[in-house]
């Protein structure tokens, strides 16, 4: 089938720098979509596991139906919304909106764009487990990526409100920084996660008659820490991914955009290990011992906080990001918890909203161009900008629902487990959890303490923060 | 009397053990051992399914609490896990008291009432 | 190394544009290969879920072995077995048959086909298991990649009986068409499943003594998802992998084949939305709750359903066949385990024998060239020679392997768990499991219920269909 | 943005071979290197299985803090060092052996490294599980990754000692061959592995008063064996990702590298089915059943005694190789634990030291190109080269960190478990393991025993090799 | 004899255990309790493995089953279970009776024999 | 005295569990069952925690040995109990023993000492 030597004798070969580019571009990007999508069980296994058995079934119903709902959602409504709302605040057109829908050369840059969007709608899942009525998560999952979602794209990727033709961005002469989603996927996902936590309440025993904290141990340490490295796996995708173009066609001949690729790759390894490094050595600070949870947790805030990053810090820019994105997980999971009294199962506040924006903010202070002051202050407008997007249609939609369908399941449900409640199931049906644990968590403690022990003071270190 | 070591036995709700840890400190008996059962008795059978197929659980989860006493009197054990343990609904389970012929400490060796 | 722009005044550049493609390509394909092998531990994963604690031994040593021995068979035996039956059946010559063995530039090609034939092979374990004695296993998988599942290939992919040139497509004017093998792999694993499922016999208890059939719990739904997010992300390997021409060369110049590639992506993806959505309804419906299980088996039949069709079918009729698979999979079900009374653990005919069916014969309704009645006959004609040829070899290898090694394991055995009978080995020595569930099922309902509650009708939805 | 033919006309079609290479050797390095880093996962899931459930929280712990720590160390120092020891050993100059550090276009290729480095690193940990103090193997994993490992591509990918332009290499006019690291990797991590063992010194229980060795069953297989596979799968990126040339640009023309792809690909599927085979085929024969565990350490065993060998070696003698990796596995494991008397608790030194050094030392008997005296001098003189270095400098290392922190947990920390010890963690707070079995180990066996059953002759087995 | 409590508590196979269920149903004495235990006895050990290396498990698991009864006469409910729990294998397990000084049904607050 | 039968049920250190297996078989009293069980006793609280948050586990791990017998006296079995169980500290637990009005084989249908 391939040219004969004599043939292109007759015919000279004719390759065109563009098409081999684009061929070159396409298999990364399928494969990084690929690995992106990986991140799915990811995020099940990393909340499954720091649930309570009998809550498992429910977070891996979730998980999977944010990806079979949100694909089919994604596709007639939000990938048209991105388009529709990045021309409405850039002054442009909305005509042609949905095209893609009917043109075959669109749909890999759909699938592309899609896996990001399930990310952000599974981060929502960590913060309401246990607790929360299947149906109102349904459709709160419907309406993240049919709108809460794209609109946030819209504003940024999409050309919108914050781009550099978006109003605000004109107006600052910048483009907003975010590079594959520190703000644009995790911290809307975490923000939307926190106001959905807040409305659905705390779950039972989550804090004692004096309003303080009680923890709940999940089931398996395990399972979420293979979560994260799951997770860790497709956000080389994630990012480096982000880097779509490897080879570029400059003045008609091609470029391999080598530099760019590898300062992706390695910011991305860098921030990772920063992140983790950092919170094993708080938490060995405050804890008096290195915890895995925490680790695992530090190790994804790393990965969030240069995810907007990667191709605009210097290495050691990226890698104090990481660190810096670590090094918050704690603290900012005390202040969910004691301060804002918000029962934020997996911490996804503190690692996907925390993390990403300050690692965005940041963005031009580690630059690699130098610090440029209005780039600066647009990073600060912008993260507020999504933030504010976020927890106002959050909020709305919650309410909406909580009126539709409720919240929240009954108590009776929540105590017997949801995979009984909502879904008739048991996961582990040869398995009968160790329910005396639960019962014995700081329940009379006061009283039996017989050992005199320290106080849990460690777990106000967020108070001095 | 306060010299007869009886074992205090209850099957109770899993989720009440808490209350009657604390009930049986406040009456002077903290030493507990409990164990994980399974009961069958009024309760009516729950169902479980496996991929839609539907089967009949009727053992539901229960906890053992057994609780040896020998100054305090077995009688108000039991009393303060009746009151402890109930939630007026089928399936709280039952308070049993049995004699012990004998008593002691692995620890310091000691027997009879002072071992408990 | 590189070619210095001195150097390419002197000789000018020639960039043959088949090396360029053959070099995409080929990256293209190993990566996807590479994904299709990591569907083993999915498909391991699926099984041990769906077990009891004590059987998950025998599912590990079932799914290693189909690999390890399963790669070595089809080396020596099993892709020579594709050509000859490829060129018998339609006229060929069957010279060379066996030229890949000393030609290291077929061997990329050859572990391409190996990941198929691995899947196949490995389909049938699910269907089996708890039960089937494993010399008896390692025989019939044996037999399966060096001669059922290549004689398949043969008639298909391999230009045989049912290609355009094979002796029923040239009589047809058609090729089958069955893109990435809903058919080929799965169907042909799912109907071997049945088949050996059903001389196997039942496992004991799955019927009572008026022929009811009773549910047995497996292990861990967990495992059981994560086995089928593994799946679907090899699966993206396996049906858009399958375009494997990411650039053509079309009169010496190079084509992107980007809107082939897109259709392919989004389709598989379409499909599995639709086929989970589809199966969670369904369950919803039937049994009150939506059902992670049923989700599961549901997003995984919504795949194969469409992986016949991936390139050949309209957007909306990829979602449209991929939620008739999901929706399919429940009375599937209930049709094997109700009516044909055959103990078919994962439901592996459901999944892959219907699903598969289904969607490949119905390619040329959803057609993007709109439909052809030769290509429709030959759809049926072929889903049916290909099952009946499963059926028929499947039969004769079982009995063959009943009368030499006997296909079960003694009763004593089945109710230690295989575990212990075939391998020797506890896969979880701490752990107890909680025998009394088991001992509980519906033993002694009649008698006992005091709950008075519905009847268990739900199970009977199949009867209906 | 894409090229107009139109402008093509004035701009003639500029495609420059090399970049075209360049592009789509780095798309294929990056995809092999996200593979190469999922193994990590992996080693973690590998090792969790084989410990008991009060020590998985360390294994994670160890496996996180591998990568976390290892990143940044082999970014500041490791990578430097190879150069180092290349130039030091091959009378080269060290000048700029840092200078990746500031070069973007290099970062692709530091992160290639990176990912082989953490590897060897977190092969040690399976060796020193449940009873190495954390601090100590912190310390160990960071001079593993800083200089261990370091040296040993130092002296071989590195240009050094062993390359043919080393000191040894030069000497004997060969190059030593160790293709993706059979012995570089694995072969340092596994022999680093035992003599850390053997420091450390065995766990609790693991040898009775007799000196005779009992076993201490893991908690669980399926997590040992789904490990396995993930390495499995990441593997096919490690040996054939390190066939890192896809298209190579001779004499200004693209070539096709095809059949080096080709047989890599191959020989690592057929040493991986052979190595998983033979031990399937071994354990059966000498324990009367076929183990899982076995045939999964078997498999492993097989990959890494071809790893070296992939493209040197004609296939069936890779299968060859792998078989004797996979066959040697069982005696080697026995002579460890029995002869040694060296408690390795996931077998490392059987599976990565053993298989990598006869695998690879073997390359020159089954080498495509004939047998090569010089070659296979060399061979054995580099196996015994990289073994000893690591001995030593694992040996100085171990004895510094013995006075510096102490190698070993308390006795009591050990019995609780290390995830309490270290790291106050219980990471299945809903399970109480069935501690029962543990204790019973044949405690006392002798007088109790009542079967009189056969004698435990089988783990004898290494001793008659 | 029909107010005297007595406590009835068998070690069987795990697989017999719903066969005595169904059996002390039938004999009028449907609640009981169960646990999952392990016990030596008459029955050989058994051997288990890990990577080849063998090692002797001399504990088989066991369901232990209790059954406290005042109405129905213990040696009925002894009975019921020794001829629903035998498979004339080694193994088989043991009844045991003991006294029961005073029962409480937890619910109801009911004592003695009604209670039970 | 021996055809007296008697319960002797101990709360034990499960890692002493294999010593009083050992114990056991020596004063001649090899069957036993065992559970796991959880208890509170003088044994000081442990500290949990969940991603730094701390819980108190007051209940800690332990195993109950039951081992009837009717030829041994019931008090040397208990003291082979106190020997092997003993750490010198907290948490070691107690030996209990109770009466046992009959006992039953399954396997073979004999009642009495002749049973256990
Ligand atoms: N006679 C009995 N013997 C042994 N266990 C019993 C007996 N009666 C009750 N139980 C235990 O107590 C639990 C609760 O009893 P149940 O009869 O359901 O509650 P209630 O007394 O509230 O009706 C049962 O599940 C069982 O474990
Ligand atoms: N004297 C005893 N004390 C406590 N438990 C016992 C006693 N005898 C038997 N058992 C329990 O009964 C189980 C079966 O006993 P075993 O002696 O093996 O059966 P068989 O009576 O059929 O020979 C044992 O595993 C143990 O749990
Ligand atoms: N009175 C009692 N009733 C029931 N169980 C007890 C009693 N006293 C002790 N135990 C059991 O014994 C275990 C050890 O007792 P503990 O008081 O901690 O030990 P020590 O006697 O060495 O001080 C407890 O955890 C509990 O399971």
């Amino acid at each position: 089938m391939s040219v004969k030597s004599g043939e292109s004798m007759v015919t000279p070969l004719q390759v065109d720098p563009a098409t081999v580019a684009t061929g070159i571009n396409n298999v990364w990007v399928l494969v990084v979509t690929f690995l992106i999508f990986f991140m799915q069980p990811g995020f099940a296994l990393l909340e499954a596991g720091q649930v309570r058995a009998k809550n498992v079934g429910n977070v891996l119903m979730k998980n999977m139906t944010d990806w079979i709902l949100g694909t089919l959602i994604y596709f007639v409504v939000g990938a048209g919304v991105v388009s529709i709302v990045g021309a409405l605040t850039s002054g442009g057109s909305v005509a042609g909106a949905f095209a893609y829908v009917s043109d075959p050369n669109a749909w890999i840059g759909w699938l592309f764009g899609a896996v990001f969007a399930m990310t952000a709608a599974t981060i929502v899942s960590g913060a309401v487990a246990e607790r929360m009525n299947f149906n109102a998560y349904v459709l709160f999952t419907i309406l993240m990526t049919a709108a809460i979602y794209p609109v946030v794209v819209g504003f940024t990727w999409g050309g919108g409100l914050l781009a550099s033709g978006g109003f605000i961005g004109a107006a600052l002469g910048a483009g907003y920084l975010d590079f594959a989603g520190a703000t644009v996927v995790h911290m809307c996902g975490g923000v939307a996660g926190l106001v959905a936590a807040k409305f659905v309440g705390a779950r039972k025993g989550r804090y004692d008659e004096n309003g303080n904290s009680q923890p709940i141990p999940g089931h398996s340490m395990l399972l979420a820490v293979l979560g994260t490295f799951i997770l860790a796996f497709g956000w080389y995708g994630f990012n480096v991914g982000t880097q779509a173009t490897i080879l570029a066609v400059e003045d008609g001949s091609l470029t391999f955009m080598g530099a760019a690729l590898g300062r992706v790759a390695l910011v991305t390894t860098l921030g990772m290990g920063a992140g983790g490094a950092m919170a094993m050595l708080t938490s060995a600070r405050y804890q008096g011992k290195p915890d895995p949870l925490w680790t695992a947790n530090g190790l994804l805030a790393g990965l969030v906080a240069v995810t907007g990053a990667v191709p605009h810090v210097t290495w050691w820019g990226g890698a104090l990001l990481g660190g810096l994105g670590g090094f918050l997980v704690l603290p900012a999971f005390h202040f969910t918890v004691d301060r804002l009294k918000v029962d934020d199962v997996c911490g996804v506040f503190a690692v996907h909203g925390v993390a990403g924006a300050v690692g965005t903010a940041l963005i031009p202070v580690f630059a690699v161009g130098g610090f440029a002051l209005n780039q600066f202050v647009l990073q600060v407008v912008g993260v507020g900008v999504i933030a504010l997007w976020t927890i106002a249609a959050s909020a709305v939609v919650l309410v909406a629902l909580d009126s539709l369908v409720g919240l929240r399941v009954s108590e009776r449900e929540e105590s017997e487990g949801l995979d009984e409640g909502e879904h008739g199931v048991a996961v582990y049906p040869e398995f009968v959890p160790n329910e005396r644990r639960e019962s014995t968590v700081a329940t009379d403690g006061g009283d039996i303490r017989t050992d005199g022990g320290a106080d849990v003071s460690e777990t106000e270190v967020s108070d001095d923060e | 009397m306060s010299d007869e070591i009886k074992l205090v036995m209850a099957y109770i709700r899993p989720d009440k053990l808490s209350d009657v840890k604390q009930a049986l400190a406040e009456v002077g008996a903290p030493s507990l051992t409990v164990t994980n059962v399974s009961g069958r008795g009024s309760q009516p059978a729950k169902k479980g399914q496996w991929r839609g197929e539907e089967y009949t659980v009727d053992l539901h989860q229960k906890v053992k609490v057994e609780c040896v006493v020998a100054d305090i009197p077995a009688d108000d054990v039991a009393d303060a896990i009746l009151e402890a343990a109930s939630t007026d609904e089928k399936g709280d389970g039952k308070v049993f008291v049995l004699p012990v012929d004998s008593a002691h400490q692995i620890r310091t060796g000691k027997s009879g009432p002072d071992a408990v």
